[in-house]
């Protein structure tokens, strides 16, 4: 029992971080339908910046809780831009283009970003700061729950609630909202259809920074090729909980994350993903729109 | 306008070497939705029979269930390819399967294959009267350079026929409106129906468009041995040329009859008018 | 017709420019240098390069080889077996014959196979035992220790040790896999008496490995032997660590490496790792550190001194030989003198491996690797 | 209007250019600062500061931003002055018939077989000469050739986006591998085995896919690719990440060429090929594989096959209503499409005679997408065109060794926004109509058989002349030829 406990822990933590990053796959996907390959990309972006921050911040004096939320906000902020950018340069041009045109310019985009922290930082792994100040209080629970776990849970969990409020209540929530539904129709009723698009990918990289940050503390490395796995990692999970449905996102990362973490544990760590990638397939063929996709019927 | 045709349950028993298709009990219920309830319908040989109603009132729903786009829930559709042949139940039946037993359809929005050719798009018709496979087309033997030959040549003529032969080589896309709707029927003839299906082929042409349409839907009807089943809201038209009209309305047939008696059915008026 | 311009312009750009490139005077003494230098690996390709940098800057001070200065043609494999043959076939097609490279086992072979035995090769980091024991390569040394001497190090320490239950977890890479295989092999054969509660390969690259560590909780080992690289061994340990895990690490020398100690921090403290016999306290080393220092501001990668040295010894026998196209001469020298590098003396036996090149076991100790007596 | 261009006018409209480039490179700068002017001791964990980089990037993006802005503008004026035309109807005559392009052009010429025949001669004398280097990048890029013909027939013609193209690529390399390394079966027998199973791997991938469409395909297919490598990583019998290698290259009828022809061809005729012979050979196979390809997938796309393909892509919903089996279509695309992956596979084994699980990974599979995307969708030389440039041009920035993929990524991003339908916008073959209808003139067809031909009921009398039915058959291969003419115009009334 423990030993599940132990799995279902790991694979929560896991899920949680895919469902920052699958977050925003899923809104860009809901909004112009594009499978934005550089979001990975952002993610590391995120990370590095975070690195960097910390050792800035940490110099001139910071430290404990200022030092990581200021660290957070920092990354934040410069993944924001850079999404931006991305969107600016390699996805406007395109709108209204074939739906393979935007794809094949966001892995270009991946390509060259990966390449970019490489050349202007460095090849090899670096070390990350562990930013998350010590909390005594998990002491009893220290083999199954510790601090960097519970700040991943505890990031996930308020950043979910604040973008469902933010989609639910606010003005911009609802005009990309009406986007999603139709672009044209949103237009013709007056919603500045550039703003929301750039408004969807910066919140997409907060959530992909923050999630930088994160699996920064966790794994204590960060390097210029990591997001590529679980870029496509958070990919699956979007895709499997309904591309483009918020909370099917998070459903279909933590899905992912407990089947990964369950198959490395019960079957083999060699067959894990291959084990979750045929639950995915499985899972789609039984449900082809995803686990909370609307189902769709053909309008003819 | 005979009396007959007033019984339809009676008709398809009785009398089926005069109908050439027939819909019956077709219902189809979308979640607690119930877009089709329990709606009998029958079409007579080589005639032009109307499908109106307000909108939302189930027509287009009734071309997919028949021509099994979707699966109707109950109900059956049977189709007598010719008098002394047997019927055959298309219940069931995917979409190209009943298209090769011959019904054939437009759409109501425009389902063109924009990048493709005008004849393409004709050829793609022909697709279900042709035989050659994989084998073949890599292979190019003489069959089916003969088959390519003879259906390339079909479609250039029914493309002559009804005036598209000098777009041949656009892209469908291209087209202009009116032509693309023409084109659509034409593709539907390429296939060789027994019945063709029109969804509101009148729909966004004007007046001189329509009246085009008019003539086209009568010799299609005289030319090409087809019957036709037809959706539309304009009502010159669909008084004209139709020799019998069913009226949906909320997924129910309201009535049926001649065009005359149509006209002045207090149901079809209430329907389309609304109570007072 | 513009786009007829167009589409010679990318036609002509795409295959004739490299025909034409090839031809250049030989002004220089050319050496080739194939390996990663991009990737997730490139760090250790990198520090081959550095090595053959340096080896050349000091020939270059002393007025070159064979009367003129000596010049690297560089090109990346990113340790991928496919560019490897690419990048082969490019330095071949250059005339090249003196090759260093390439970085990693895979690489390597797939590059022997493309380089077809045409040209000298010498690598300083692929310890793969097949390389220079299957005899296909007569032409190929390297002065690395080869892989079968450090699981049978790794499994003496168990046995001494006294632990029962053991654990084998690898990176599912070639170099990982290839040693994790081989120690499973020596314990069956040697101590069948020890148990393997965990044989398994772990994704790199991943966002957690927590449900790693919670396998090895559950499989009560009492020793985790890792194989494959420190980047994917100093997070495996760091998240054992902070979930209380106390089992003993072993690695090879892929931990061994001072990076795995500034990455894992404190959790490396207690880690073990067989790696290649200290060779940086001899003047020549401090030398080379030192001057590593000045060109890179930072301490030298894993296998720069084996690239150094092999570079020296390669130039050596060209020195003697006189020409750099006779192989077999060169191959005779390589195998027959012992050259004084930076390494320390370096000669090849028959099948290529070097001689005296030794893996010892060490222990981090206060942030150092320390010999295990 | 010459008081328009007064020397302050033109500094404003110099200035309005200038003031979003400079704007660009002050936001570029600032992105770009802390990565480029921070970086870090890792021993000791302090960072160090230099603001070197700084101004090269600076002056970059001030001049890449003035050429972006103004390829954009002419970019948009091109559209619109499209636009303007179209809307006025100036150049819209549909009778007209599609614009020669470059292509028709000179496929369409009567020199189209001479070009043919050059073009052949010279990929024939290329590897003579040229160095071995470049006959591997010549192999290299014929394989992706096929792989991205074979692709185009899943993506381009069907519109299914396929990310797991390599899959069936490795499955091909390894058929061949482990059937020669555990059987000694020669490269002739492997051949068609690795087409075939292939195949077979891609029907086995379509029966559960059948239902899906879109980007749940893209990920499923995703998965399926990234399984097949886990798989081949994790077997005993594939060796695992060691691979497997000394795979044997080709035979010549039973000779083997790894060596001793060349010792002939120098010591006997004194002809020294500078190369192993084994290379030239195999580059010959992989260009006859190549041709043949392009055969086949030209006649594909212009079957009845094809053409159902086609129409899937175009509108799922009409190519059922027009009798057309999805499901078949579907899976017939899948299977066709992998076989020329498994046939590339088998050809790449041998050229490269090592082969492990790392070569299959999903960038190879978004390689092959980028060369049918960036090349042309559906179009046969825009997708030959495509390949050449993703396996060359890297290749060739080899000069600039560490910032080549750096530059490969930002040119898939500009060739995408300034060419979006890829370089060779894929065009449809012409049908030219032989008939002179309409005023009772005999058409050719009634001329040539002596007897009306009946319409609509039935098919045309199948005792037409063999003479006819090729000249139509070759209308198709003609077709772009044809295209030049105007076809003869029928009379255009509202019906007959």
């Amino acid at each position: 029992m423990t030993y599940f406990l132990d799995l279902f822990m790991s694979g929560l933590t896991r899920g949680s971080i895919y469902a920052l990053i699958a977050l925003g796959y899923t809104m860009v996907y809901g909004i112009i339908a594009l499978i934005n390959f550089a979001h990975g990309e952002i993610y590391m972006i995120g990370a590095f910046t975070a690195l960097l921050a910390s050792l800035v911040l940490s110099s001139l004096g910071l430290t404990g809780w200022g030092l990581l939320f200021s660290v957070a906000a920092i990354a934040a902020i410069y993944s924001a831009m850079y999404g931006w950018t991305v969107e600016r340069i390699a996805y406007r041009p395109l709108r209204g283009a074939s739906r393979l045109a935007p794809l094949i310019s966001a892995i270009g985009m991946s390509f060259f970003l990966q390449n970019y922290v490489q050349l202007a930082q460095t090849p090899n792994f670096m070390l990350f700061p562990d930013l998350i100040p010590q909390m005594p209080f998990l002491k009893p629970v220290a083999g199954y729950l510790n601090r960097t776990q519970v700040m991943i849970l505890l990031f996930t969990i308020v950043s979910m609630v604040a973008l469902t409020f933010y989609i639910k209540y606010t003005k911009m929530g609802m005009a990309m909202r009406a986007v999603a539904q139709d672009i044209t129709m949103a237009r013709l009723s007056g919603v500045n259809i550039d703003r929301v698009i750039s408004t969807t990918f910066i919140i997409g990289s907060v959530l992909a920074a923050l999630g930088g940050v994160l699996i920064g503390c966790s794994m204590r490395q960060i390097y210029f090729h990591m997001g590529f796995l679980a870029g496509m990692k958070a990919f699956t999970a979007a895709v499997l909980g309904g591309i483009g449905s918020i909370p099917g996102a998070v459903i279909g990362a933590l899905i992912l994350g407990f089947a990964e973490s369950f198959a490395a544990g019960y079957i083999s760590s060699s067959y894990r993903d291959v084990v979750a990638f045929i639950i995915l397939i499985i899972i789609l063929i039984f449900r082809p729109e995803g686990i909370m996709g609307q189902a769709q019927t053909q309008k003819v | 306008m005979t009396a007959a045709t007033d019984r339809p349950q009676s008709a398809a028993k009785t009398e089926s070497s005069d109908l050439i298709l027939s819909a019956l009990g077709m219902s189809m219920v979308f979640g607690g939705l119930v877009a089709l309830n329990n709606v009998d319908l029958s079409i007579e040989r080589d005639s032009i029979t109307a499908l109106i109603g307000p909108n939302g009132s189930g027509k287009t729903t009734f071309f997919n269930c028949v021509t099994g786009i979707y699966k109707p829930t109950r109900g059956d559709v049977i189709l007598y390819p010719a008098i002394d042949l047997p019927s055959i139940s298309l219940k069931g039946k995917p979409a190209d399967v009943i298209t090769h037993q011959g019904l054939a359809r437009t759409f109501q929005n425009i389902r063109l294959f924009n990048n493709l050719t005008v004849l393409e798009n004709v050829l793609i018709g022909r697709h279900t009267r042709m035989k050659a496979g994989l084998w073949g087309a890599l292979t190019r033997n003489k069959k089916t350079r003969q088959e390519e030959a003879e259906a390339i040549e079909f479609s250039f003529e029914l493309l002559v026929t009804y005036g598209l032969d000098s777009m041949a080589n656009e892209l469908a896309k291209n087209l202009p409106y009116g032509d693309q709707r023409r084109l659509e029927i034409v593709r539907a003839l390429a296939t060789e129906p027994k019945v063709l299906l029109l969804d509101e082929p009148a729909a966004g042409l004007n007046i001189s468009e329509t009246s085009a349409l008019r003539d086209l839907i009568s010799n299609i009807r005289e030319n090409e041995k087809v019957s036709i089943l037809l959706i539309e809201h304009d009502m010159s038209l669909v008084m004209t040329v139709s020799k019998k009209i069913y009226v949906f309305d909320y997924g129910r047939l309201i009535a049926q009859g001649p065009p005359d008696e149509i006209q002045r059915d207090p149901k079809v008026i209430k329907a389309y008018l609304g109570e007072d | 017709m513009k786009t007829v311009v167009k589409f010679l312009a990318i036609f002509a750009l795409a295959f004739f420019l490299p025909f034409g490139a090839s031809a250049q005077a030989q002004e220089t003494t050319r050496i080739g240098y194939g390996g990663a230098l991009l990737g997730d690996l490139a760090s250790y390709g990198l520090s081959n390069l550095y090595g053959l940098e340096f080896a050349v800057a000091q020939a270059n001070a002393k007025g070159g080889l064979l009367g003129k200065p000596i010049e690297i043609v560089q090109e990346d494999d990113s340790c991928i077996p496919d560019n490897a043959a690419k990048a082969a076939l490019k330095l071949a097609s250059e005339n090249l014959t003196l090759i260093l490279g390439h970085t990693c086992s895979g690489a390597t072979r797939s590059a022997l196979s493309a380089y077809n035995n045409k040209v000298i090769m010498i690598s300083s980091s692929a310890t793969e035992i097949s390389l220079t024991d299957d005899g296909a390569s007569p032409y190929f040394f390297r002065t690395t220790p080869r892989d079968d001497e450090q699981p049978r190090l790794q499994l003496n320490y168990i046995k001494q040790k006294g632990f029962k239950k053991i654990a084998i977890l690898h990176d599912k890479g070639d170099y990982g896999s290839a040693l994790a295989l081989s120690l499973q092999a020596n314990i069956k054969e040697q101590a069948p008496e020890l148990e393997i509660v965990l044989f398994e390969g772990v994704t790199t690259g991943e966002v957690s490995y927590e449900d790693v560590v919670s396998m090895l909780r559950n499989s009560q080992a009492e020793v985790m032997v890792w194989g494959g690289y420190h980047s994917d061994a100093s997070k495996l340990v760091i998240q054992m660590r902070d979930k209380g895990l106390e089992t003993v690490v072993i690695g090879p020398d892929g931990l061994y490496d001072q990076q795995f100690i500034t990455m894992a921090g404190a959790a490396a403290e207690g880690a073990l790792a067989t790696g290649q016999a200290d060779i940086s306290g001899t003047d020549a080393a401090k030398a080379a550190i030192a001057d590593h220092h000045t060109r890179h501001q930072e301490e030298p990668g894993t296998y720069f001194f084996y690239a150094a040295g092999a570079a020296q010894a390669l130039f050596a026998a060209v020195e003697k030989v006189g020409n750099t196209t006779d192989l077999d001469a060169i191959k005779k020298r390589l195998q027959e003198d012992t050259v004084e590098t930076v390494m320390g003396p370096v000669r090849f036996d028959a099948k290529g491996d070097v001689i005296g090149a030794k893996f010892i076991l060490y222990e981090v100790k206060d942030g150092k690797f320390v010999p295990v007596n | 209007m010459s008081s328009n261009f007064t020397a302050s006018n033109i500094g404003r409209l110099v200035w309005s250019e200038i003031k979003p480039a400079l704007l660009a490179t002050f936001w570029i700068c600032l992105l770009a600062f802390p990565l480029m002017t921070l970086s870090i001791n890792p021993t000791n964990q302090t960072y160090s500061f230099s603001m070197a980089r700084i101004p090269y990037l600076a002056g970059g993006t001030f001049a890449l931003s003035i050429i972006w802005r103004f390829f954009l503008k002419r970019r948009s004026f091109q559209v619109i002055t499209k636009a303007v035309h179209q809307s006025e109807g100036l150049p819209e005559d549909l009778t007209k018939g599609p614009k020669p392009t470059w292509l028709t052009v000179v496929m369409g010429s009567k020199y189209r077989r001479q070009g043919l025949i050059v073009l052949l001669a010279l990929m024939v004398v290329l590897p003579f000469i040229s160095n071995p280097y470049s006959v591997n990048v010549l192999i290299t890029c014929l394989i992706y050739v096929t792989l991205g013909l074979g692709l185009n027939v899943v993506v381009g013609v069907s519109g299914l986006l396929n990310l797991g193209y390599i899959a069936f690529y490795a499955i091909g390399a390894y058929t061949y591998a482990l059937l020669n390394h555990y059987f000694g079966l020669s490269f002739w027998i492997c051949l068609p085995l690795g087409g075939l199973t292939a195949t077979l791997m891609g029907l086995l991938l379509g029966f559960p896919v059948i239902r899906l469409s879109g980007d749940y395909l893209a990920i499923v297919t995703l998965s399926f690719g990234e399984i097949t490598r886990l798989v081949l990583n994790n077997l005993n019998i594939t060796n695992g990440p060691r691979g497997i290698s000394y795979i044997k290259p080709p035979g010549f009828f039973g000779l083997d060429l790894n060596g001793a022809p060349k010792d002939f061809l120098v010591n006997y005729l004194g002809v020294d090929p500078g190369m192993d012979v084994f290379k030239v050979f195999i580059y010959f196979i992989i260009l006859a594989l190549v041709i043949l390809t392009i055969v086949c997938v030209f006649r594909l796309e212009n079957s009845r096959l094809g053409r159902a393909w086609l129409a899937m892509r175009e509108d799922e919903v009409a190519c059922q209503a027009m009798g057309i089996n999805r499901t078949r279509a579907k899976l017939t695309a899948f299977a066709l499409g992998s076989t020329w992956a498994g046939l590339a596979g088998v050809v790449f084994a041998s050229q490269i005679t090592f082969i492990n699980p790392a070569s299959f990974s999903f960038l190879g599979s978004i390689l092959i997408l980028s060369i049918v995307v960036l090349g042309g969708m559906g179009s046969i030389p825009g997708v030959i065109l495509g390949a050449i440039v993703i396996t060359a041009l890297p290749e060739q920035l080899r000069f600039f060794s560490q910032y080549r993929m750096l530059l490969f990524g930002a040119l898939m991003v500009l060739m995408m926004v300034f060419r979006p339908e890829g370089l060779i916008k894929s065009t449809r073959v012409v049908h030219m109509h032989t008939l002179k209808n309409g005023n009772g003139n005999k058409t050719k067809l009634e001329a040539l058989t002596g007897a009306p031909p009946e319409r609509a009921s039935s098919p045309p009398a199948a005792s037409q002349s063999p003479g006819q039915a090729n000249s139509q058959a070759n209308g198709q291969a003609n077709g772009l030829a044809n295209g030049l003419a105007k076809p003869p115009q029928g009379p255009t009334g509202e019906s007959s």
